[in-house]
């Protein structure tokens, strides 16, 4: 269950392996979240693999096991609409994101795939309001390793706050 | 209904009577800012609509499909329990202790064999009886409950249940009328084209707040004006375009109402009134048009069906996404939107798929549901911060036809029977 | 107390008085929700109740050994400070500055030998005294106060304090009976049991704000009932069982009540009434067992004392543990809750451990206290959400005896009080 | 102003207008907590004072050079729109759709041609006149507006809008005074002052909420009593000392004031009136003086001019700042201030610097701002939490010259008038 | 005392040696903290050692010298005491809780025992509730590393948020 | 502008540097946060260089290319004059303040000279007051590294947070 304990990893990694691949998705992430959080979401789409999938699931479905994602791209396609849908073509208010991503932690590798999870909280900030916790919630992420270069091959956000404020517009 | 005398209004209902310094507008066009900000409205309503005569959505049967399940759910702001009992009764009650008060449920849902509240025990079965409560006699003899306490006068506050292929309504009245002609005839064809009878199956569950009244939310949904100008995606790739073929129908005390709209084969020519949509963009092309694409699954004229039901529920079929969204109100200014989605049990894995992938274009986050939220909390910015007023309906009139698009009809209906209902 | 006429009260007030729309149900037993719910009400309080004929605690000497040592509190929702003067001499007065009206001391204990208001500087003694204003006499011979201004006029609103054994209690009210005729003798007998003259010393002091009506904290520690149902680990280890040696005082007037319970050797036989507890675990053992040592240090035939002092005290003696929690309103449906944890000065350092181990049981993160807090909760959420009733606290009779324990007699009494003092 | 039949006023403020309740004390020093924390009291002066005949600021035209910027802005607690036209004139309107209400500008500043709400594309010029309505005449020619539909009559509400040297202030009141009239001879000569006709450069804009009522902010700038002691920036630096050269006008109406003070050359002298203060830090030192150096730009014997403009605008020049600190109340306990800092265009580069860099003195981050912000905060928890009764103001005689400065003689002044406009 | 500056170390640390001993803690955290916001508590005591303690301290307490503590645990007896109770025997409404864990210095190493401090913020959401921010507060930790493998002797939270919402019911 | 992506590296880095200089960072600002969180703003001005610079500024001013700051110190003297200021002389209620800082990323490195950038978020406790959310935002830095130690050359504080709650006491 996405919301169980992490998985085994195939070949245990060394202490110096899983510190290098540790930091590697911190730089991923960081750059993650300074791109969605400047509002440049057009580039969201290239932390993907072309078949990359992301989700965004409420934790009360992810535990009762149902399959319904708040947001579901699978693949580059989807990944590229969505984007474009947030860039042109949806009505929302100016809003300031900020992410705040601790807790990377390596828990597989395996021919370069790269299981790993986070937690991740957002705040949001509109116009003459308060800024406010728009969802915090966990990573749980697959990555493929090419060369020096992490893509998400996946990226599950299980989310804590079951009872969105609004709406969620950029993806977390 | 069990032991009503203990069920008086309450204080805050009766001083939010006091509304005698609030007129409504002559014209009939005309909707005043303070059905949207006042709390002496939100509290009028709680009495007057949703403990009145009315049927309110509160389930669907996929959601406890075994004896002894059960979830939690509202009706208006009041928190209750639906549950199956073991002879596969559907009951509804409050979720309210009859000793303390103690709101007793805390999980989204569940299996049970009996609710027992966690500060005195007090035990209720499925059909929210009570069932026992400790020490009753006391101890060595002494203490305990009066010997005339009688337990079927400690029963949670039960509702009034009516199902209908699948869907689950509650009434806190018993002097209602049948669902059926609740809906009328015509509502009732709708709902059946979304409810054909088939077994559902539960694809999830989304919840968010919404900072506006909640009527804004009926109001969109009995608005086409938005739906073809605000929706890029239904306009842009004609998923409800003022051109394409249309039907409003309303019931005939003109509470409920249906907006039917037959998306065409293929993208909509560029026709005339696109000039007018803002929204239309005549370039824009889906990189993956999965998440439009039409499996035919019905014999319906209509592609997409957006039915309300007074007045809390919220019936959408849009292409092949099925979905029902409850209204929970939360003071003058906040609702609470349960965005319930929904396939056929006989789906195949492909068909699900394709609906939990359609499924991006509703919700909180989906392409649509983004839209609507932030207009409905810009109209409640705008009520609340401004100089107080009315806003205005005026589109189209109130003897044209189902097939006229650009109207305010259904809003314009809605509101001759809600100050029916509420006295004002 | 001075200037009087400076405390007229508020328009708040003078409107909540408008509560002839309330009416308390006939039924002895029942206890309407708006009392936990109402605004109105909530206004009347803070002034028939916390500014009225009552003693409020307000410290324990130990917090303020030394000359100039002074301490935030509150009365009801009134922010005040508990001053030590040069003499030893402690006093009370509000916070807040005659001036202008400035909250101006906002640590939370401290030593000093003036207050200043930070905003122009208005300086007042350990009395609450004003000493001096900047510029009395203006600048240059020109501006300044007024000639015939008076200091003397312009002191603090000074509270009537008493202290019994190190613990300082304040009023409003200058015309009130004493402290000890305000307990009645059994409730001072059983505030010397928890009190017995021995110096205190302070280990710590805990802070929660609770999301419920003020009075359900009064309510739980005069509710022996869910005592025995709620808490594992009263009723798994024995420290309250329905079937240990018990008694429920109430003073003459209802307002005040003492709990004892007296804790068996050991563990408690799996008796009777063990049958109909829920949350009792006879197969749960403690890996350390020094949580619940009781070491003896009173010749008290009880091992709990839980004493509630109307308005705002609870004190509770559990095994060797010594609390006092202060009630502190903030609306009608909110309160904090300040736990102050102490021993006696003579303890040795293994009783201190043990004292501060034992604390593990009680405060926003105890073994029972998160019991009460979220059962507070539920009921509060339940009372504010539901259709407005009444609950009922129909348990035991009036008329009888201290030793019955499945009773909501103290709970009855005390409303009893509570409707007269409010004029309900 | 447009379609006024729309513009009746809210139950609300109807209700707000019972206050009857309330009465001002008879001493004419005294100032009654209720005007800081009554709900009704807040709502009355939205209609009596910001929406009543006054002039309230607005924006900087500095803010809008160009034909087609516009700025968001509120008067009162009311959103609006400040717009230059392509003739280069100034509109003001609300910011809220004439069709169902939305707020449908959610931005600082920018520039546009038309405003279009988000929700059905209602259109409006840089006038705020409604320029179209899509689907106007509905589509295949059933639906859309009545016949009778008039653009005109839909507009945005429209403001009275006066400019002078390049400050915006704007009016819900067509029958009003000239600006000019408005402030009167001297406060006008002060206006000029601070703005000489040189046209303004933009540095920056800040905002922050204040936990208070809005007029404690009006109070703080009308006090010299506070400006002398709470300060230790101008006191130790010798910035505002009751010292110093000082004058301290009102206009007729006792709305308006200013506070002038004369740095001297240097440090102040260790004269008399420091022993009183016990913000000044004689040995307090800078380690970069520039943040307090004054580079003469003015002819005007004052080194600090602070003007109140009722109601909403506070003007600060200090040594080389310039800024105006525009009002938004939010509620009873809560108002936003927007801190805007300017220059003037023909600054060069280093005098721009030292601007920005002086600005280190004010502002939500400022070494004055925060002493400022803070003690009206102690002021609103004082107020809201204590047992209402009246603050006083009793500092000097309102017949004194405006050399003296130990007085309260501004705010007695303006409160005469307030008592007036409200009716209380 | 306990908020004060942090103490010095017995030898000083190669940059190498930190920075190694500065990632085992954060996996230490995340696990920790994953573990917790699982809600798997009765997993708790197994990240302490035999004579683990374990303190929650409100700020103004430890600030006045006053000893009480809001939990405290003085081995494993309590540890696993706590983490049965709040299992099997406590009553409280069913929580989601999430942690950030940020901030992690190693401030003094000696004899395998490393001491070292980070920050934490825990989110809490309950059933048809927004998220709320429960606590936040600072870990003052003792750890005692076993070949690879850390447990901590000793974990003080000192907490900021000295108003407690509501209670405490996992241990930060 | 301020907000915008990171500015490109004068020579690229090993991954190895890379790390090296992010957990230096990291442990820099894990002890100014420390010596701000302490209330110990005396200290605040030596983790700056002698001509250090440090800049409040709200986002919605870096966008418009307004140069106003909400705090501003150019060099030592200051620094020194603001932290005597708020240590001494100005008046405010004692409040306790927490930092939260994430994704420490390094943009460039050149002649000792390090850009960096990474999150903020502050929390703020004022008595009997629950703890709120005083501002959240990015550090955009540039750190002198002399040897083993780091200094900030600039700290531009760009806040989200555009409107203030009350006033901002400490720097972030
Ligand atoms: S409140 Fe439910 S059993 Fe007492
Ligand atoms: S408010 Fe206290 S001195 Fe003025
Ligand atoms: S609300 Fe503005 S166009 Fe309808
Ligand atoms: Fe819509
Ligand atoms: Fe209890
Ligand atoms: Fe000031």
């Amino acid at each position: 269950m996405l919301t169980s304990a992490h998985s085994p990893t195939a070949r245990p990694l060394s202490r110096a392996q899983l510190r290098d691949l540790c930091s590697a998705i911190e730089e991923f992430n960081a750059d993650y979240a300074d791109t969605l959080d400047r509002g440049d979401i057009e580039q969201w789409p290239s932390y993907f693999t072309e078949d990359g999938v992301y989700r965004l699931i409420a934790r009360d479905n992810a535990d009762a096991n149902l399959p319904l994602s708040l947001m579901s791209c699978e693949g580059m396609g989807m990944l590229k609409d969505r984007a474009y849908a947030i860039a042109h073509t949806e009505m929302f208010a100016p809003r300031y994101t900020l992410h705040q991503i601790t807790q990377v932690r390596v828990t597989g590798f395996d021919e370069g795939i790269i299981t790993a999870r986070a937690n991740y909280v957002i705040y949001e900030t509109l116009i003459d309001e308060p800024t406010r916790l728009l969802q915090c919630g966990k990573y749980r992420d697959t990555f493929l390793m090419g060369g020096e270069k992490l893509l998400l091959k996946e990226r599950n956000c299980i989310y804590d706050t079951v009872l969105v404020p609004t709406c969620i517009v950029y993806p977390p | 209904m069990t032991n009503t005398s203990r069920f008086a209004s309450s204080p805050a209902v009766n001083r939010a009577e006091e509304v005698s310094d609030l007129h409504w507008p002559d014209d009939p066009a005309a909707i005043p800012d303070w059905i949207y900000t006042d709390p002496r409205i939100y509290e009028l309503e709680q009495r007057r609509i949703f403990q009145g005569r009315t049927w309110n959505y509160v389930a669907l049967e996929a959601e406890l499909p075994k004896p002894g399940d059960y979830i939690r759910s509202y009706i208006g702001a009041t928190p209750i329990i639906v549950a199956r009992d073991e002879h596969g009764k559907i009951h509804a009650f409050e979720n309210r202790c009859a000793h303390r008060g103690a709101e007793f449920c805390k999980t989204y849902r569940g299996n049970t064999k009996l609710f027992i509240c966690p500060y005195h025990q007090w035990t209720y079965d499925l059909s929210g009886a009570l069932a026992s409560v400790p020490f009753r006699r006391g101890v060595k003899g002494v203490g305990g409950m009066p010997a005339d306490f009688k337990l079927e006068e400690h029963n949670l506050r039960g509702l009034n249940v009516t199902c209908r292929h699948g869907v689950v309504f509650a009434s806190f009245r018993d002097d209602i009328e049948s669902f059926e002609d609740y809906l009328g005839p015509d509502m009732l064809d709708q709902f059946d084209t979304v409810f054909d009878g088939r077994p559902l199956k539960l694809l999830g569950v989304h919840r968010n707040t919404m900072p506006g009244n909640w009527k804004l939310y009926q109001e969109n949904l009995k608005d086409p004006y938005h739906a073809t100008l605000l929706h890029t995606y239904l306009t842009t790739f004609g998923l409800f375009v003022a051109g394409n073929k249309t039907m409003i129908l309303t019931d005939s005390k003109g509470r409920h109402s249906t907006l039917c709209n037959a998306r065409p084969q293929g993208r909509p020519e560029n026709d005339q009134s696109k000039k007018e949509i803002r929204s239309f963009h005549a370039a824009m092309k889906l990189a993956d048009p999965r998440v439009l694409q039409l499996i035919p699954e019905k014999d319906s004229p209509w592609t997409s069906n957006a039915i309300t039901i007074w007045p809390n529920l919220i019936l959408l079929r849009q292409t092949n996404i099925l979905g029902a969204r409850q209204i929970v109100p939360m003071g003058a200014n906040q609702f609470m939107l349960i965005w319930t989605t929904f396939g056929y049990a006989d789906d195949d894995a492909a068909m699900e798929q394709h609906r939990l992938r359609q499924n991006n274009i509703f919700g909180p986050g989906g392409f649509i549901g983004i839209d609507d939220n932030e207009a409905i909390k810009f109209v409640q910015d705008g009520v609340t911060h401004s100089i107080p007023r009315h806003g205005v309906a005026p589109l189209g009139q109130d003897v044209e036809g189902p097939e006229v698009v650009i109207t305010d009809r259904a809003i314009r209906s809605l509101y001759r029977h809600y100050r029916e209902e509420m006295g004002l």
